[in-house]
């Protein structure tokens, strides 16, 4: 029996489709048992979901396929705990848990008109696959579109086919690079911060959106104040330890926000006025 | 010159070459004197030396560990020392012991048992009792009555492992055979085991999984780290039942099997009374007959249980 | 608000026994020296003269909750998973209850659940049901202790807000006075235990409070004390001299009337399971631990820094000024460190014009 | 000789790999009956056992737990017993304390040669622990009653579950 | 995961008293399990092809097999997982047959308790990880300690294949016992004959490298990369001068010395070489019977040495070498049997051992191989062996037999009888162990063609009269007292191990056995191996045995070393501990606990200590598992978790029946 607006219980998911992306990244393609829920379900980009492992617990992670695109919602996972390990044995028609959507969304309406670059490393690409995707399925509401997206080695990139997809566009540019140069690997080549100083991407009407690890993170923002980028221009997502996701819980509070209601999506101006507790 | 002064006098001298010396300070009421770093000269005038210094600083080391630090210890305080010395988690070249002969510490909770007070604004010791002023109304008690149990029965009144001892040595109060004697002990040894059982029953029931009895343990120095709210390895569940609680304090009391000084933290700790310090005693009692072993008393022996000899003198295979 | 009635104090198990013949009640009883709440046992003795250890969060905010239980149903031809069975336990209605004997302060503390549970934002079904089902008859205090400190955050020893009904203590008994019609109804359901209180025990039900409040210590300002400890944020050092006696454990936040953090976890053999949601402490290192190993608030300094913070600071800054700390001191009296929060904040509020490095 | 006493009891048995689960399969081998209520997990020594899998066994459900491994000297791993003999010791005298008969939990030296010995110590033990009984037992906890109410036979979840713990 | 469950009926075994369709059928119902069946053989071609076939087509991540014992077959199913494409640590099994089917009389409880056992498997296996090798390169060289026949034949056989091989001898010359025998059985060939050309094989192998008069000091690593440091104790004499001419020991004064090689029949000098055959034939200088190192003069023997190989200033030096394997082949020692008051407590001149006879005999023994009265030199006409002194003999410690005294003291009493025609041999014995081939006919021909009386019981006193020994017995076949006027008695004394076994175990971190010899790992199956991986047996150290026996087990040892040795890389067992940094706080007990000193402690990120394993010399026991309080240190396939999951696979079902 269900009570309505229960909202610590999960809506029932099935798996139908998984990939590995690298090692430690396994992408899970679900769909909602109910019919009319998933038909009725709508998210914005950059929202995260709750999924249980039933056996294990839940874990967030960013709905990563675009509102645009409702076959199916897509999320990436990377192995690090108890709740990963499960998902990562699971297989495709196997049953999942999901509470989605929690937590706000990339300003897609006031990006608008406006260049778009975006810098990711490692899993941080998965945030920004679904906002690229919404603003491709989106064209011509934004301008020029930069996506520069750094691992540590070629092995480690995740959404390989939709790089291919994105290089191979004309009306968007792709930056790969890894973090040293290694045999095979003909593209770029240095630390994302450092290949977004090169790639110079002008600050006028345009926001940067990034995320990746933290010591990315921190580079990146230097990199964009020296390129002119205001905090008002900066976007970022947040990864804090979560448990209920919907600001109850407690433990992923930045002063008085939490970033499973109040984010995970921030732009630097709103950051700055945090307690600096990252 | 007092203790307090000659003991403020040798950590001024050797403050300049640490990081902070651990004491105890005076607190919200003339009755509790909470730990504090001594890190300037002038945080010297907070310190206080007496009867209400119940705290073992002992329980700090492990969140100071890299750092060069002075510890004022009670007889009792530096057993937990020697036993951290023992496993390697103090280094003895960055610790400076200041020893002080101690005579007893108060239990709180047996002064608000004997005593009907709220705020104990003043307190002043005077021949074996202890007078207390609350508001305008001042009452007194014999310092037996007080002391905690613990002190009824110390025969460690004396730090073995020191740099500096303030003051002169205290005797004992009672020969190691009367601290053998516990009536608390006497009277778990008494119940069969039924009322064993449910005895653990109900005082578990009332435990609230706060870990204050662990956190306050000095040699439960892997508290941030424990299998009680560990998922990998998955030893416990958050639930609120008996057999949950019962099982922490199985696993408390198996991993201090031992090493145990029986500073009595735990129980000190505990906000609702449980007595958890009888397993500890329990199972001190058991290692000293099977194995001839106190713990806290040699920095350089090896806790019972992880060593062994292969003729065990006490310890008979019993056929079924 | 009803008129005061009395009664006498050997009185009080019969009006328990009453209440409990429908409801589930709970009552402070002496435990190994502890007071406690306890479920109403009428072959044990109820204890009114100090304030308790535990607060009664369990009534409304129980420690341990199971969610939902689920089982991933087989299809039992071919061992294929069929489903998953979720089973909330909201389907099964919680009892009326009543809490017995929490100060005023505790009581009160209530209100922060309210705030954050129960508000425009979300509604926590969960604690909604209970929190419906439950009233609080609450005891005026009439001698604060040494660390007691309600007044500090707008409450007083007297102060009914959050409660149901609210008893005085006078001699041979107690004033009672309904606060809501919930407390009305409890009061009529043993009518004729209660006698109306005449002027005399009115009055001294009076003095009985005025006594209680004079007996509080001057209190601070504490309308500055946002900025004072946003002043402190990043003075480490400060954090780390307050929490010099802290030993990190879940004590302060366990037996807090508002604290309300909790952790989700679950527990399956791997088929059939429950979701539970359990207490959990901000004091605890495991509380900001993320999978990466990486800790936002790694040290007991950071950690108290936001304890206090969230209920000095934060919380009002979200909920219109008002602090999230009832005042009740337990934090104070139980830790076994002695760390006293008024210390932390007097002394922030000391250096608020000090700024950090 | 064949169950003890009719209803079997719940029986966990420790044994190390080396030994006594060999003495174990040579009193299989010789065909040495036993009673069956004692069900055995496979260490690889002795000294793997921790003392707190018993405690654990014996407040979840366990009536009676058994370990058994290699006689002193004949460790595979040179000392595991050793270790094991002062743990469990020590374990076998906190168990009255607690309130549970010493009695429930035994620990013995086996070798991979004496099946009959084996089968002695199982009879034995067996017949001692339905001799104290079934274990006091502690509330079960919320997981097992969900699985009870939930698992049913066939894993139809028609029954509420528990409301809470309070 | 998604787990299969096979149970086996094992013809009958298991089927006769066990359920096992009810087995499979309740196991689909257990989690993750999506597939059960039974068959008649699961370890048979088409049970493991079954095994196979589910795997692929329900997309199994692992199995559980409920058969007979693991230790029977759980190699077999970790290779058919394997084959299926499955690590193979993915596999658990249920012993249903050898705990169940083979113990239990009811059908209906032998199924729940299958039942069970197969749920306890299942909830194992769902916490099982896919483990894998890692491997780590080996030093292709043995260490042989010992230069007895065992360990010469192990030095040549290792040598002969292409490894480099250290042989280490305590002695100044290799050997061992065999090189102090006269004749050997059931031959009767020279001893030396047989034995000398392989010293000199072993001196000469290009791949030997002969470390004589040297002991090992320690030894470090783990197999394939075992460190030895080994000790070259002080001879007084440079080897690489000494040519053995011998001048020395004609020269020096000091004759009063103990004679070590001829076990105390007549004295040596201080400056020695033990037998002309010696090798390496060396001299070597008693310091506590020099002159020159005890008094500070003499110097006689620096004098007339023609190559100046004296060196009195000489010091022990320790010499490290890196091995891959190491074969123990430290031999035995002889029963002190001054034991036995009732034999003369060691105090009766013309009562001596079995092995001083044996020097008797020989022709370069020190009696020239004249057999002579140590008394009073005279020739004996009636010489009385009696065996078993210091074996089979509880009361004195020695349960055991010593294997060999049987045959030799038939050999002496045939060489009595060649040395001294007119002599008579008379032979106490319990009973006479001749299994071998020839030894039978041997014994036979001792008492048939050699007329030695054989006399079945135990010596009860043995005293002088008369200058006669009177040998006191009982004859147990005729039931009455025997006494016998002996001229000589010679002891067959008991083997024991070496004085340094003990020692030298604990440096090998390998086990002695209840009367000190080495543990060899499995008394059927691994006969030279031991429990620690890369350390091998060889000879009378594991246990006594005679020259074939030796020789055959050196060349085993050998053999074991040789196939290990012939890869280049080893892998590691993934069954080892592992720490997790992320728990870890230091605190040390799992390195103190380790038995094989497989922790060491780092430093980790954070700059505080913290404990790491040494997979290749982690054996898997888990004894520091126990040890580490907060679980950081967990023993793969047998972490906390796995255990617990089993312990608690049975407690929640039972539990939940007790609730219903």
């Amino acid at each position: 029996m269900k009570t309505p607006n229960n909202p610590y219980a999960p809506k029932l998911a099935r798996i139908v489709e998984t990939e590995m992306e690298n090692a430690t990244v396994k992408t899970f393609r679900v769909v909602f048992e109910d019919q009319a829920y998933m038909q009725s379900f709508s998210f914005k980009p950059g929202q995260v979901g709750q999924l249980t492992a039933f056996g294990a617990g839940e874990a967030t992670f960013v709905i990563n396929s675009p509102p645009t695109r409702m076959d199916y919602l897509q999320f990436s996972v990377m192995r690090a705990g108890e709740v990963t390990t499960a998902l990562h044995m699971l297989k495709e028609g196997d049953l999942v848990g999901v509470r989605a959507p929690l937590g706000n969304a990339f300003p897609v309406e006031d990006m608008k008109g406006k260049n778009v670059v975006l810098i990711a490393g490692g899993i941080g690409m998965a945030p920004l696959r679904t906002l690229l995707l919404y603003m491709l399925d989106n064209r011509a509401d934004y301008g020029d579109i930069l996506l520069i997206y750094g691992t540590r080695s070629p092995d480690d990139f995740c959404y390989k086919a939709d790089m291919a997809e994105w290089g191979a566009r004309d009306d968007m540019k792709v930056v790969e690079t890894v973090d040293s140069a290694c045999t095979l690997w003909t593209k770029c080549v240095g630390l994302v911060p450092n290949v977004l100083l090169d790639e110079k991407p002008s600050p006028g009407n345009a926001v940067a959106v990034t995320c990746g690890p933290p010591i990315m993170i921190r580079f990146t923002l230097e990199a964009l104040g020296k390129l002119g980028f205001t905090d008002e221009q900066i976007i970022t997502t947040l990864e804090r330890r979560m448990k209920c996701g919907m600001g109850l819980c407690g433990r992923c509070n930045i002063g008085e926000k939490y970033v499973c209601v109040d984010g995970p999506v921030f732009t630097m101006a709103e950051l700055r006025e945090l307690p600096p507790e990252l | 010159m007092s203790q307090l002064t000659e003991l403020k006098e040798a950590i001024r001298k050797a403050l300049p070459d640490l990081d902070l010396v651990l004491g105890w300070r005076e607190g919200y009421d003339a009755l509790h004197a909470p730990p504090y770093h001594i890190r300037r000269q002038e945080d010297l005038e907070h310190l206080v030396f007496g009867p209400m210094c119940v705290n073992n600083l002992a329980s700090q080391l492990m969140h100071l560990r890299g750092k060069k630090v002075g510890i004022i210890v009670k007889g009792c305080d530096a057993r937990s020392v020697v036993e951290l010395l023992q496993e390697k988690i103090v280094n003895r070249e960055s610790l400076v012991i200041f020893a002080m002969p101690c005579k007893g510490v108060l239990d709180v909770k047996k002064i608000r048992r004997a005593l009907d007070i709220d705020h104990a604004r003043e307190v002043h010791f005077h021949n074996g009792t202890i007078e207390i002023t609350s508001g305008d109304k001042t009452s007194s008690v014999e310092l037996k009555d007080v002391l905690a149990d613990k002190c009824l029965r110390c025969h460690y009144p004396n730090a073995t492992e020191y740099d500096h001892f303030i003051g002169e040595p205290v005797e004992p109060r009672v020969s190691a055979e009367e601290a053998a004697a516990d009536p608390a002990m006497e009277e778990l040894a008494g119940m069969d085991l039924t009322e064993r059982f449910a005895f653990w029953k109900t005082h578990m029931n009332r435990c609230l999984r706060c870990y204050a009895c662990r956190n306050s343990c000095p040699l439960c120095f892997c508290r941030d780290v424990c299998l009680a709210d560990s998922r990998d390895p998955h030893w416990q569940s958050q639930e609120t039942s008996v057999r949950e609680k019962w099982m922490f304090q199985m696993i408390h009391a198996m991993h201090l099997a031992g090493r145990c000084t029986q500073c009595g933290e735990c129980e000190r700790a505990c906000p609702v009374g449980i007595p958890i310090l009888l397993l500890k005693k329990h199972l001190n009692a058991v290692v000293k007959d099977l194995f001839n072993y106190e713990a806290g008393i040699d920095p350089t022996a090896t806790p019972p249980l992880f060593t062994f000899k292969v003729e065990e003198e006490n310890i008979k295979e019993i056929e079924l | 608000m009803m008129a005061s009635l009395f009664i006498v104090s050997k009185d009080i198990p019969q009006w328990l026994a009453a209440m409990a013949k429908t409801r589930k009640v709970f009552a402070t009883q002496r435990e190994s020296g502890a007071i406690i709440f306890k479920p109403y046992d009428p072959g044990r003795e109820v204890v009114f003269e100090r304030e308790s250890v535990t607060s009664c969060k369990e009534a409304v905010f129980p420690q341990t909750k199971v969610l939902f239980s689920y089982f991933v149903k087989k299809n039992p031809e071919t061992g294929e998973t069929a489903g998953v069975a979720i089973e909330e336990s909201l389907n099964k209605p919680a009892p009326q209850a009543v809490v017995f004997g929490t100060r005023p302060c505790g009581t009160k503390g209530f209100l922060t659940f309210d705030r954050v549970f129960d508000c425009d934002r979300i509604r926590d079904p969960y604690y909604t049901s209970l929190r419906e089902r439950t009233a609080f008859i609450t005891l005026a205090c009439d001698r604060p202790g040494a660390t007691c400190f309600c007044h500090w955050v707008g409450g007083a020893p007297d102060d009914p807000k959050g409660s149901d009904a609210l008893l005085t203590p006078v001699e041979g008994g107690f004033l009672v006075e309904a606060v809501t019609e919930k407390g009305e109804e409890l009061v009529n359901e043993a009518r004729s235990l209660f006698a109306e209180a005449d002027e005399k025990r009115r009055e001294e039900g009076a003095a009985v409070r005025d006594k209680a409040k004079g007996m509080l210590t001057p209190k601070p300002d504490l309308t500055d004390i946002g900025p004072a400890l946003e002043k402190r944020f990043r003075d480490l050092d400060f954090w780390e001299d307050m929490t010099a006696a802290c030993v990190s454990c879940n004590m302060c936040t366990y037996l807090c009337p508002t604290c309300y953090c909790f952790n989700i976890t679950d527990e399956s053999d791997g088929q059939a399971g429950v979701r539970l949601r359990t207490w959990d402490a901000c004091m605890s290192q495991q509380y900001s631990l993320e999978a990466s190993g990486h800790n936002p608030r790694p040290t007991r300094a950071h950690r108290m820094r936001n304890r206090v913070n969230h209920k000095f600071w934060y919380h009002p800054k979200e909920y219109g000024g008002v602090i999230s700390c009832c005042g009740c001191g337990r934090c104070v009296k139980h830790c076994p460190g002695s760390v006293d929060i008024r210390r932390i904040l007097l002394t922030a509020l000391e250096r608020k014009d000090e700024d950090a490095e | 000789m064949s169950d003890v006493g009719g209803k079997e009891l719940r029986i966990i048995g420790f044994l190390c790999n080396w030994c006594s689960y060999g003495g174990a399969d040579a009193a299989g081998v010789g065909r040495f009956s036993q009673p069956t209520d004692l069900r055995i997990i496979r260490m690889p020594c002795t000294g793997r056992v921790d003392p707190l899998f018993v405690l654990k066994a014996l407040v979840s459900g366990a009536d009676g737990v058994l370990v058994s491994g290699c006689h002193p000297r004949d460790c595979h791993y040179s000392e595991g017993n050793y270790y094991a003999r002062r743990r469990l010791e020590v374990l076998k005298r906190l168990l009255p304390m607690l309130g549970i008969h010493e009695d429930r939990f035994h620990y013995t030296w086996v070798s991979a040669s004496e099946g009959a010995r084996w089968q002695q110590v199982v009879t034995r033990f067996t017949e001692r622990i339905h001799e104290l009984g079934p274990m006091d037992s502690l509330d079960p906890e919320l997981a097992v009653c969900a699985i009870r109410e939930l698992g049913g036979e066939n894993g139809q979840a028609d029954q509420p579950a528990p409301a809470s713990g309070e | 995961m998604r787990i299969g469950v096979f149970v086996c009926h094992c013809g009958s075994n298991i089927a006769a008293r066990v359920n096992c369709a009810e087995v499979a059928k309740a196991a689909l119902n257990f989690p993750d399990v999506v597939f059960a069946t039974d068959e008649v053989y699961m370890c048979s071609e088409p049970g493991q092809e079954s095994i196979r076939k589910a795997i692929v087509e329900h997309r199994l991540d692992g199995v559980v097999v409920a058969s007979c014992s693991p230790r029977m077959h759980e190699v077999t199913f970790r290779r058919t997982v394997e084959r299926a494409g499955l690590n193979r640590y993915m596999v658990e099994m249920a012993n249903i047959r050898e705990h169940v089917s083979w113990i239990g009389h009811d059908k209906d409880s032998n199924t729940r308790k299958a039942i069970d056992l197969v749920r306890i498997a299942a909830a194992k296996l769902r916490r099982d990880k896919p483990l894998t090798f890692k491997t780590f390169e080996v030093v292709k060289k043995v260490l042989v300690v010992g230069g007895g026949v065992a360990g010469i034949q192990a030095a040549l056989d290792c040598a002969d294949a292409g490894l480099d091989v250290v042989l280490v001898e305590r002695k100044s010359t290799i050997g061992g016992r065999m090189a102090q025998l006269d004749k050997t059985f059931p031959t009767v060939d020279c001893s030396t004959c047989v034995l000398g050309p392989k010293m000199v094989d072993a001196a000469q192998h290009t791949r030997i490298s002969l470390m004589a008069y040297s002991e090992i000091e320690d030894v470090s690593g783990y197999v394939g990369n075992f460190t030895a440091r080994i000790k070259r104790k002080a001879s007084y004499v440079d080897f690489s001068k000494c040519t053995g001419c011998g001048l020395c020991t004609e020269k020096c004064p000091s004759k009063k010395t103990f004679d070590d090689f001829n076990e105390g029949v007549g004295t040596t000098t201080a400056i020695n070489i033990p037998f002309p055959q010696a090798i390496p034939k060396k001299a070597v200088i008693n310091p506590a019977t020099c002159l020159k190192l005890t008094k500070g003069k003499c110097g006689a023997c620096a004098k007339v040495c023609p190559t100046g190989a004296i060196n009195f200033d000489m010091r022990e030096e320790i010499v490290e070498e890196r091995v891959g394997a190491v074969i123990a082949a430290t031999g035995y020692d002889l029963f002190d049997h001054s034991k036995y008051e009732e034999y003369g407590g060691g105090k009766l001149p013309d009562v001596i051992t079995s092995i001083q006879y044996e020097r008797m005999l020989s022709a370069s023994g020190p009696t020239g191989g004249h057999v002579k009265r140590p008394s009073d030199g005279k020739e004996p006409k009636t010489v009385v062996f009696v065996s078993c002194v210091g074996s089979r003999d509880p009361a004195k410690g020695r349960p055991y037999c010593s294997n060999f005294c049987c045959m030799y003291i038939a050999k002496q009493s045939i060489l009595t009888k060649d040395h001294i025609p007119d002599s008579q041999s008379y032979v106490f014995y319990i009973d006479i162990r001749a299994p071998q081939k020839g030894y039978e006919e041997f014994t036979r021909r001792a008492q048939e063609e050699y007329g030695t009386r054989y006399i079945r019981g135990r010596v009860s006193k043995i005293y002088p009269e008369g200058g006669k020994l009177i040998v006191r017995g009982a004859d147990t076949l005729l039931g009455t007292q025997v006494e016998v006027q002996a001229d000589l008695v010679v002891l067959a004394v008991g083997v024991e191990p070496t004085p340094g076994a003990g020692k030298l175990a604990e440096k090998l971190r390998i086990s002695t056995d209840q009367n000190g010899f080495f543990m060899e790992s499995h008394p059927k199956l691994r006969p030279v191996e031991t429990n620690t991986a890369g350390v091998f047996l060889a000879g009378a150290c594991q246990g006594p045995k005679d020259i074939p026996a030796s020789v055959a087990q050196g060349s085993a040892a050998a053999g074991k070393a040789i196939s290990l040795l012939a890869r280049e890389r080893l892998e590691a067992d993934p069954q080892v501990s592992h720490v997790n940094p992320k728990r870890c706080v230091g605190c040390m007990k799992c390195v103190r606990v380790c038995p094989f000193k497989a922790i060491k402690e780092t430093t980790g990120r954070d700059g505080l200590p913290k404990a790491e394993v040494i997979e290749a010399m982690c054996q898997g026991c888990g004894i520091c598992s126990v040890v580490c309080p907060q679980g950081a240190v967990q023993l793969e396939h047998f972490k906390d978790d796995q255990i617990l999951a089993e312990v608690e696979a049975l407690c929640r079902t039972w539990v939940a029946k007790s609730c219903e």
